[in-house]
């Protein structure tokens, strides 16, 4: 299991409820995490239409995660 | 001035340009982004623009980086506001001063398309018919509508 | 504000940008020339811009009423400083307000270039080393150093 | 015989030496114009590198002249 911090904004902040959280998980990656969370959450969008970024940078979905690590879903963008 | 930086303040382009000027650069080139009354017919009240300040900060300054290498422009930076915003008040500002304008135009639509796609910012529109959304997430809404009509008819939190 | 204008005092592109200003449109380009310090290798110290207004607010006109039916924009203007100049001040503004950037930048990129060709303005420098001359115009120093060559050693005028 | 007036601007202003004069010419043209002025003034820039406006509007070279006309030589621009 690894501890890992997840903060949610706009569209997902709003559909989970919560802006940030500190969990235990076995989810090996950021994709296996985003599983885990549409569950728990209820989150019905899919991972296609997300980035994710670990430790604020952008990550492919397939890193692996590590204790300690600082994860972000990332909604469809709208700057400007 | 940083080349990227988030704003909760009211935007002064005034300010930010002169820490572009420069005696060797003739031409100078901005764009401004200001929250218009109208998005796909709706008419929109306010809006809130919400960001992932630390990596939008890392990301906006790689696309300011990028245009100043690609069109050897001399100075360049972008500035985006956060927060709610009213009609009219100026969303986001990019200035670029370069010896020559071709260049300076070209950076500056380079940042500007780059910072609508890139960074993480988003942004939410309030409408006069009371109905709200976040802009570019169409499936987000329909997603938070049935998780809301779910949500009426019984818990499908864990 | 007027479509085109002369000023011959210090030109503030804040209080223009006001004029433009639409809750309809979400997008703002702007290009300003300011005074560099050197051209073609040579320093600058100063320049001074000499106008034909009668004929030149007539063309400056025309010309943004041109990039407003070409492009659909909202709105332009163009304002051009006439007098001297010192290094760094800005010689001309131009700004469109429209619904969308892409033809703001096009609108606004169409007006410097035309204003450029088309506006009977003059631009004389003075240089580090003394000299001085009318941009644009080599022959017209070549023949006005003939002229007072030829006046040295003799009348030429009739 | 027309009378004209003629105004200089910037290279041509200071090859003529005054920025302003009214004449009487025999030229029927803005071209006959200038090559009268040209001789009387010392002025050593062509026709070809100007261009010409007669009451505040660029004309043809060839449009003829009448009595009262306000003409200007323009030479090459340099705004912006």
């Amino acid at each position: 299991m690894r501890q890992v911090q997840v903060r949610y904004f706009a569209a997902l902040r709003e559909q989970a409820g919560v802006s940030e959280e500190q969990l235990e998980t076995g989810a090996a990656t950021p994709a296996e995490l985003y599983e885990e969370l549409r569950l728990r959450h209820g989150m019905q969008l899919p991972a296609t239409m997300l980035r994710v970024a670990v430790n604020e940078e952008f990550v492919e979905w397939s890193r692996p995660l590590a204790s300690g690590d600082r994860v972000v879903f990332i909604p469809p963008v709208a700057g400007g | 001035m940083q080349k990227f930086s988030f704003s909760s303040a009211t935007l002064y382009p005034d300010r930010y340009r002169e820490a572009l000027a420069d005696p060797a650069s003739g031409g100078y080139a901005s764009f401004e982004g200001w929250v218009r009354d109208n998005n796909e017919g709706k008419r929109v009240l306010r809006l809130e623009y919400e960001a992932f300040e630390e990596l939008g900060l890392k990301e906006g300054e790689r696309i300011v980086e990028e245009a100043i290498r690609r069109y050897g422009v001399q100075k360049a930076a972008c500035v985006h506001r956060v927060g709610d915003l009213a009609i009219g008040e100026l969303a986001v500002w990019v200035g670029v001063s370069s010896g020559h304008r071709g260049e300076a135009f070209a950076a500056c639509r380079y940042i500007i398309d780059e910072v609508k796609h890139r960074v993480p910012i988003w942004k939410k529109e309030h409408y006069l018919d009371g109905d709200s959304g976040w802009v570019n997430c169409e499936r987000c809404a329909e997603a938070a509508h049935e998780h809301a009509h779910d949500h009426d008819h019984g818990p499908v939190r864990a």
